[in-house]
């Protein structure tokens, strides 16, 4: 059954150090909340799967010394520019970046989801990202003469974590057309949800809603976060802070800075 | 400025030039941070009356996908999806790009965002735009330090799309997947064949004579200011207030 | 475009003789009014993927000698029974079958939906299914060590037609938490859509409709059809009519009987 | 009916029966024409206090799944199904199952409708309970004629899932995968030893003395009766008239 966690912490718990984490990206819905209740907590050693790309979420976790790999597409602040922390661990090679493109997260993931060890996909052929990830493998497809097709093992993420509009007590998840959220939820072993609030009634009693609803058995806890994507968007909610993200930009160009943000943002839990 | 230049913006120029590039087709996907080819595919559905369908990533109005992120590829990847845009920190001579980095990528020298969605999209969709704006030696190479994608691939390799084109903030290239080579089209108002030539960092063929790239028609321009600007500042305002001069408080 | 048709036959032009037709099964929406009217025309040799299994729909263009090939999971009338003109038909040899398992008709679809020429599946080996489906290949996988995996080739439907609630005058289509039809839409090359009613305004403004909605870059062709599952039902809208399924059961038993069906209730078109 | 036998039909006891070997999980499902099962698992559930969680794919309102009839099978791909109920037409005492014909499937003497989600499900499932309430030699058979899906799987097929029981109208086998034969575990109240032996046409193992399947309790039949009835009789008002005397004008 569901946890309805009257804390984040607790809902939190089951996020262990190095474990395989997945996210989505900030038009689909980035507990920031969590992440930094995440860093408070001091986690280590993750492997962050962000599908496809991330921004702050990630660059935050770089900074804060929590990651060791990261999978995932493309990490920047969008329109502000680079992801600074980002940047200088991947140059320095504090952490392990395993560039990947979106499609292929995609199918990984979705490999999961099916419970299949592997899907195929076009593409990807003689791109060098394909030459740092052996285990990308290609065959000769079965059902073609002379026709190379790439195979990508399923990714299985430990835990999906993901902000969502809102969750009912059953620990069903409206995600509306965020299906992005379905697919991790399917492929993860477990999921911890923060939403913007409870809604009373069972989400599936409506067939509207229904149909925007991921269903309570794949969800492992939830937590209420109000405005829990800030300084991000969620789509039909709210934007993302851009003035904020514009001076996380400034402070994390340096290590110093980057500190300062912490203390200021991370290391004291925002009011309610 | 030339005095002999006719009233319109760099921005609006290049958004014309793509929009005549997309043609008479079903669908036109835009990425992320992508405000020109955004115009351009916007100024394509309106003077079509409303076709070409049009998907702005980045939009909530303007993206009828609802079946997650994931749906552009999958609908890419059912040949639904005849044009996407994609950029690179650096493009070469034969149409490869890269978006990831200089120097071993587990010690770059230089690190940019990453991939993105090219090494699917850049195989499956048809016509793809290759823009960059700034076009010098940095950004265009003689050969890419890493490949994000490949601009074409070995005969026996499933390829339905590639680059049909380069629009850059000096001209237009056109690409030959047959000799895996740019060709100038057209050089855009106010710039020089030798400025060209200077500033771009791979060979590429040309006709004797090239043509100067078209200005935007009055009625392009009316169409583009008046009904895809505002639609633009939406999801762009920083730009749309520089390319069209409204909205935006910033 | 989407084209808004007038009359239901013309949204059903692009369903010719010879195709490969794929349709959703009761529980999806089935469009029975534009399968009577696809046998007034007198539609032939269809290669019909119902999609994991069919009722109705099959055995009555069965019977009416529209299909060459059935390619399902099952076929019965439910709580009624057998299907009379399917079960005919199979011991005859007058179709062929290709039977298949829920999963793989799926993951076959998936496929297409991907754009890859195959899928994997689990289970599968050792059924008698796949004695009669060479296209079913077994690889060892080359994730694991001996460990044999069926293949399934993507199957790509000519045209995808079935019923939902409402569509807009754009052609966006709200099929609710039904997803095998968006399954359905975006394996097949065209789609024909028949609903309840339309809606006037966009589907895809409201984000909670949104959730729900296939989007029109889908769909060619949608006809107004109220009540156009019946004698089947529709989710949420109207339960399946028992009485006439009885009645078809008992008429249908015959060539006979079943000929005085369709003399009754398809070659005339309904009031509307 | 014999005057020492408790106040339950047979339905009942066999939807006990079905609900003790559901065990303490996390998930049932139950596909369509199974009206046993469903009550099963609802009893299940309702005497766990909402644990495992239900899905009955033919109900609206019991059926949580929101991804369409692909996402049992994606589910139970993910190791989330821990219970599922399947049938045959046919069953042999190696836990083959037949749903599709007898004779040459092109031209079949006898054909059923067909293997629904047999052929996966079994392989899958952790805890497949196999259910037919006629027990005859026409239904338990030495072998089946078309193996819808294989009882057991050589080691190297990846097989998580299986048979782990077979409930009959006249008793209760258990499967035991290693030996690939059913063991008879108990005779429901009015059924005999030589009975089943006379009606079974495969061999199996047994204990010298075989048990009696207890009666359901006096809560289960409240509960079953109160609580699940109703639900069920949402979902199969026929079935549920007769077993349980309620609803359903016909």
């Amino acid at each position: 059954m569901t946890v309805i966690a009257e804390r984040l912490e607790d809902a939190l718990a089951r996020i262990s150090d190095g474990c395989m984490l997945a996210a989505p990206n900030e038009s689909a819905g980035v507990s920031m909340e969590a992440t930094r209740a995440l860093i408070r907590r001091g986690i280590r050693r993750l492997h962050l799967v962000a599908l496809p790309t991330s921004t702050l979420q990630a660059d935050l976790l770089i900074g804060a010394g929590a990651i060791a790999t990261l999978e995932t597409s493309a990490v920047s602040l969008g329109e502000i520019g680079l992801a600074p922390r980002f940047t200088a661990a991947v140059k320095s090679g504090a952490i392990v970046m395993k560039d990947a493109t979106c499609a292929a997260l995609y199918a990984a993931l979705q490999a999961a989801e099916k419970g299949i060890p592997f899907m195929p996909l076009r593409g990807l052929i003689g791109s060098d990202l394909a030459r740092y990830r052996p285990e990308w493998r290609v065959i000769d497809n079965p059902y073609g003469h002379d026709d190379p097709i790439v195979l990508l093992p399923a990714i299985k993420p430990d835990v999906a974590l993901f902000h969502a509009p809102m969750a009912d007590r059953a620990g069903n998840v409206w995600i509306g057309r965020e299906r992005d959220l379905a697919i991790l939820a399917h492929a993860a072993k477990a999921t911890v949800v923060t939403v913007e609030r409870l809604h009373e009634a069972n989400l599936l009693d409506d067939p509207v809603l229904a149909a925007g609803t991921l269903p309570g058995v794949y969800v492992d806890a939830v937590a209420v976060a109000p405005r829990g994507a800030w300084p991000l968007g969620l789509p039909d909610h709210y934007t993302a802070d851009m003035a904020h993200l514009a001076d996380y930009a400034r402070l994390a160009a340096t290590a110093e800075g980057f500190a300062r943000y912490l203390g200021e943002h991370v290391d004291v839990k925002r009011a309610a | 400025m030339s005095s002999a230049r006719p009233e319109y913006g760099e921005e609006e120029l290049l958004a014309s030039v793509m929009a005549d590039l997309i043609g008479d087709v079903r669908l036109v996907a835009v990425g992320a941070a992508s405000p020109i080819p955004a115009t351009a595919a916007l100024l394509a559905r309106e003077r079509g009356g409303g076709r070409p369908r049009v998907s702005l990533l980045q939009s909530r109005k303007h993206n009828f996908f609802t079946d997650g992120g994931v749906e552009l590829f999958d609908c890419a990847g059912q040949g639904r999806v005849d044009v996407f845009f994609l950029s690179g920190a650096q493009i070469d001579g034969e149409a490869n790009i890269n978006l990831v980095c200089i120097g071993d990528p587990s010690r770059p020298t230089v690190r940019f965002p990453g991939s993105f969605g090219s090494a699917y999209l850049y195989y499956v969709v048809p016509k793809v735009i290759l823009f960059r704006t700034e076009h010098s030696r940095r950004t265009l190479v003689p050969k890419v330090d890493f490949i994000s994608a490949p601009g074409t691939s070995p005969d026996n390799v499933y390829r339905p799309g590639g680059p049909v084109a380069l629009v850059t903030g000096r001209c237009l290239f056109s690409f030959e997947r047959r000799k895996r080579r740019f060709r100038l089209e057209s050089i855009h108002p106010g710039h020089t064949l030798a400025e060209i030539e200077e500033h771009t960092g791979f060979a590429f063929d040309r006709a004797d004579e090239v043509a100067v790239t078209p200005a935007p028609s009055a009625e392009t321009l009316r169409i583009m200011r008046e009904v895809v600007a505002p639609e633009v500042a939406e999801i762009y305002p920083h730009f749309a207030a520089k390319a069209f001069r409204i909205g935006a408080a910033a």
